[in-house]
């Protein structure tokens, strides 16, 4: 295989040109499925008709979820440490100086005593 | 509380700067080859009598050309600031 | 707001002062203690003076704005120019290639004290005068853009 | 000027260029607005041209040395000074090449974009000559061998982006955004002012070679170590110092955002140049200490970075935490590099290639965050707003923008066979090495980095048409081009990522780890 | 220990002036107050740079009628007077920052001017 495709990190290789004949390939196999499929169906008649477990089909674009609400479930499991955390986020410039003044001195300390 | 955190902050740095202030010796510069160099030269390469001109517009000219850049983007960043601005371009932030 | 008339004359008999002393610091940059910097720092204190004496309508008469914008931009060129300049005859940027050259600015000089000559020092005294001119630009700026910012507040 | 005075001149043109187009842009803004875009797209196509010019020599013929006003160019030591430097020099080493290339890349495809995003704000000329004056900050910062010019250089970056920040003042929140910018890099530049007057009180010298070679790392030079590499962490934004970061990104026009990526990223190279070719290969110098600061500085910058992202409402500000995200990703790569620089067989076994991956992710990051960047600017630019919340149905309307931000996206998650895999591959398997632990978290924020733009691709442009975007179209040309160019250098480096590790990357991790040569540029053989 | 201290007055000086521009600016509440306490800490800083250059007995490296050849250090000078004038620069800068955010917000106190956050 041409080194340009080849990426080697010293431990393993990399090549993107396999990844992307693979991906050709799975493109190809789930095509040929299709094409495997019947034609003869009757269109927009109940044969087209989604069907979600005999419920009526929900209005259209009424399934858009707003961004705050998606991963609701990982927030909230993460509550603890989320309130532990977003808290220290003050916008306050004080607080800015403070924290980059608290790094030096830890630094200070570090470098000093090690 | 949040006072004696920063207390302790700023008293650890205020030790480091004692040490600082008082390892270094004031008065005798241990290595001075540079600027022996450019006190016995630069007079004879720039023509110049006054050695801080001769160092910040010869051998450092490059920072005063930075620097004047400084107070040029210092400027401009006023100008910017008490420019008028048109009708709805400041975008009201949520 | 407008000062008492004692303020507004005493300023207005300082103001050229303050010219005169920041170009003489400007111009002997390369002989005596300042330079462009300190010199335009001068000149815009006379500028400061007229603002603090007087109302800002008929200083923004008598200082224009684009005026001081020109001035700063072409004094930034200048010494960009200067510093250009040794590249088109071969020399580094910033190289000083006036100096010692017998031309203008190019006295040459020996090591040791001497009673200074204005005659000297190359590229050094352009550089100067083009640093002050931005400098007395760039901070009466500064003010100006400053205290309009107040005046239109009220 | 001949060919040949311009390529030995080109460091001086690489920052003469664009400092003469900004001093000259408030002129000719106020002749007509036409001129001022011509002569815009001028000078930054001649800075890129240089820059990518300069890069070219330094990756082809060495190390370029440059020294201001000298007799002759290369004369670096005067006959008569005993051997030490005394003026400025400009020491491009191939590090140094791949900061400039990047910077002219991202320079150039933002400056175009930013020729129509900004068309409709006021004060368009003091726009320019800023962002002309950030470029010149940050290819000066890459591109120094001088501390205190470095020092210069920071400071112009940090006034221009602080500006550029404010430069819509949207009621005074970018205004508070530029403030807290300008206060905090003004704080770390005088501790890295207060370092240089430490370093030449003892060695009298400025010259980073000349003080690296004469460091003796006493205690006050632990003081001015710990005096640059703190502001220099604080500036290229990594946790516990990071909320400046988002503050900024969040307000700043989106164009100048993707540059404030880049400028940072030139602060991570002054952090990475002070540890190895300042401080590296001392025999005191304590590698484990300061490389396991910098690790623990990356874990951190990585794992508070993404997680806060996860929630984020304001896409911009969202994409800025991910920004502190990935910067700790470079942390963790060089980090790792660092803390075994002693140790030689552990260095060549998965320093090297941790190294590798940590540099080669600056560039990626550069990219198609810069990408990023440039495409929630273009949903700015279209429907006025930044909240996601708001946000929906765009992918029916502006499908080119949809493309860019999926390339992106795709890169910052770590998916082949974009850009952004490679380098985390290198970056998992050489960490893995080292510690097991560090390689898990970096995949676990990589899998979290993926969630989150899930999450922002399909608040964006999925669902169903919202009839107050009805008048949303597609962008003008020039900001495809500038989007179309990031994203075409993304699917490059994801495409043939060995060509340019061999042609780039290994020569920078070389220039950054072999301390003695970039010493010996200045001095001469040691 | 205290003969160290009193040969290095002017470095303990500087000491002095940073400690009170560092403690007004994590102390104080006001935009003005904290740029105040920046503006002190650059002179400080300036201050070191000068002292640093300090030769016993030296003067000033000017040879315009000068009276001896034993001059201070040049560079430290020249670099202090880089920096005083990028002080000026920043400092002008953000006060600009803070009449306009006074102009918009209403109010020059830190814990009130928080509207980024989170």
């Amino acid at each position: 295989m041409d080194v340009a495709w080849t990426m080697h990190t010293g431990f393993g290789s990399w090549n993107p040109a396999l990844w992307l004949a693979a991906l050709l390939i799975a493109l190809v196999v789930a095509l040929a499925i299709r094409a495997l499929g019947r034609k003869d169906y009757r269109k927009n008649s109940a044969q087209t008709k989604p069907f979600i477990s005999g419920n009526e089909e929900p209005a259209h674009g009424g399934g858009h979820i707003p961004a705050s609400n998606l991963y609701w479930g990982f927030l909230e499991s993460m509550k603890a440490y989320y309130e532990r955390l977003v808290p220290l986020h003050t916008g306050m410039l004080g607080d800015y100086l403070v924290w980059f003044l608290g790094v030096l001195a830890a630094v200070l300390v570090i470098g000093l005593v090690i | 509380m949040r006072t004696a955190f920063i207390s302790a902050i700023l008293l650890i740095l205020l030790g480091g700067f004692i040490y600082l202030a008082s390892d270094l010796s004031f008065g005798n510069p241990a290595v001075t080859d540079m600027d022996d160099y450019f006190i016995r030269h630069g007079q004879e390469q720039c023509g110049a009598n006054n050695i801080v001109t001769t160092v910040v517009f010869d051998y450092r000219g490059f920072d005063t050309l930075g620097e004047a850049t400084v107070l040029f983007t210092a400027v401009l960043g006023v100008g910017i600031m008490f420019r008028k601005l048109r009708k709805g371009e400041e975008y009201e932030n949520d | 707001m407008k000062m008492t008339k004692i303020v507004r004359s005493t300023a207005d008999i300082f103001y050229p002062f303050c010219l005169i002393f920041g170009f003489y610091v400007v111009a002997h940059g390369h002989l005596t203690p300042g330079g462009g910097f300190q010199g335009g720092a001068v000149i815009a204190t006379g500028a400061a003076l007229l603002i603090v004496a007087r109302a800002y309508e008929d200083i923004s008469q008598r200082i224009r704005k684009n005026a001081l914008k020109l001035c700063e931009s072409i004094g930034l060129f200048m010494f960009l120019a200067a510093g250009l300049s040794g590249l088109f005859l071969g020399h580094p940027f910033f190289a000083n290639w006036l100096a010692q050259a017998g031309s203008i600015f190019g006295q040459p000089v020996a090591w040791g004290p001497n009673p200074g000559d204005l005659n000297t020092a190359g590229l050094l005294p352009l550089m100067n005068i083009a640093v002050g001119i931005e400098v007395l630009g760039g901070l009466s700026i500064i003010l100006l853009y400053m205290i309009s910012g107040v005046k239109e507040k009220e | 000027m001949t060919i040949s005075s311009i390529a030995q001149h080109l460091p001086a043109l690489l920052i003469a260029v664009p400092l003469l187009t900004a001093f000259l842009t408030p002129l000719i803004g106020g002749v007509n607005r036409t001129l001022r875009m011509l002569w815009v797209a001028l000078g930054i196509s001649a800075t890129s041209a240089i820059g990518l010019a300069l890069a070219w020599k330094v990756f082809t013929t060495g190390t370029v040395l440059y020294v201001f006003g000298a007799a002759a160019v290369g004369q670096v030591l005067p006959m008569d000074s005993g051997g030490i430097p005394i003026r400025i020099i400009f020491e491009v080493d191939a590090f140094s090449a791949l900061m400039i290339v990047i910077a002219s890349i991202s320079a150039f495809a933002i400056t175009m974009y930013s020729l129509v995003s900004e068309s409709e704000c006021s004060g368009q000329d003091g726009f320019y000559a800023l962002l002309f004056l950030l470029v010149v900050g940050i290819m000066g910062m890459v591109a120094t061998g001088d501390l205190f010019n470095f020092f210069v250089f920071l400071e112009i970056s940090s006034l221009a982006g602080a500006a550029l920040v404010a430069y819509r003042v949207d009621k005074g929140v970018a205004v508070e955004a530029g403030l807290k910018y300008a206060l905090l890099s003004t704080l770390g530049a005088l501790c890295v002012l207060i370092a240089i007057g430490l370093l030449f009180a003892q060695y009298n010298a400025l010259n980073l070679a000349t003080l690296a070679s004469r460091l003796q790392f006493t205690t006050l030079d632990k003081i001015a170590l710990a005096l640059l590499i703190v502001p220099l962490a604080m500036k290229c934004g990594a946790v516990p110092m990071h909320f400046w970061t988002p503050d900024t990104y969040a307000t700043a026009p989106s164009s100048i955002t993707a540059l404030l990526v880049v400028s940072s990223q030139a602060s991570l190279y002054g952090l990475f140049r002070v540890l190895f070719s300042l401080y590296g290969h001392l025999v005191q110098f304590n590698y484990a200490t300061f490389g396991w600061f910098v690790i623990i500085l990356g874990v951190l910058s990585m794992f508070v970075g993404v997680t806060m992202a996860i929630p984020q409402k304001d896409v911009k500000r969202l994409m800025a935490y991910h920004a502190v995200s990935q910067t700790g990703y470079m942390l963790l790569g060089v980090g790792v590099g660092l803390a075994v620089l002693g140790n030689r067989s552990a260095l060549n076994a998965y320093g090297l290639t941790a190294m590798a991956g940590g540099i080669f992710h600056i560039i990626n990051h550069a990219m198609y965050k810069g990408l990023l960047f440039l495409t929630a600017g273009a949903i700015f630019y279209r429907t006025g707003t930044r909240n996601l919340n708001k946000l929906g149905g765009l992918g029916h309307t502006m499908p080119w923008t949809m493309v860019f931000f999926m390339i992106g996206a795709l890169a910052i998650a770590g998916i082949p066979p974009f850009n952004g895999f490679a380098s985390k591959l290198m970056i998992y398997e050489s960490v893995f090495r080292f510690s097991p632990f560090l390689s898990i978290v970096a995949m676990v924020v990589s899998i979290l980095t993926l969630a989150s733009f899930v999450k922002v691709f399909h608040s964006i442009f999925m669902g169903p048409r919202r009839e107050e975007f009805a008048a949303a179209r597609e962008v003008p040309a020039a900001m495809i081009f500038g989007m179309a160019l990031l994203a075409v250098v993304v699917m490059l480096f994801g495409l043939f990522p060995q060509t340019f590790i061999d042609g780039m990357i290994t020569p920078a991790v070389t220039a950054l780890v072999d301390r003695g040569a970039y010493i010996s540029a200045i001095l001469g053989g040691h | 220990m205290l003969s160290k201290i009193l040969i290095n007055f002017p470095l303990i000086a500087v000491v002095l002036i940073a400690m009170m521009g560092l403690s007004a600016m994590v102390f104080k509440r006001n935009i003005v107050k904290i740029l105040m306490g920046v503006t002190i800490l650059e002179s400080a800083v300036n201050l070191f740079l000068v002292a640093t250059g300090y030769r016993e007995g030296g003067i000033a490296p000017i040879f315009t009628n000068a009276p001896s050849t034993h001059m201070v250090l040049p560079t430290v000078q020249a670099l202090t007077l880089t920096s005083i004038v990028i002080g000026v620069a920043t400092s002008a800068m953000m006060l600009s920052f803070a009449m306009i955010i006074y102009k918009k917000y209403g109010t020059v106190d830190v814990r009130k001017i928080r509207k980024l956050k989170g």
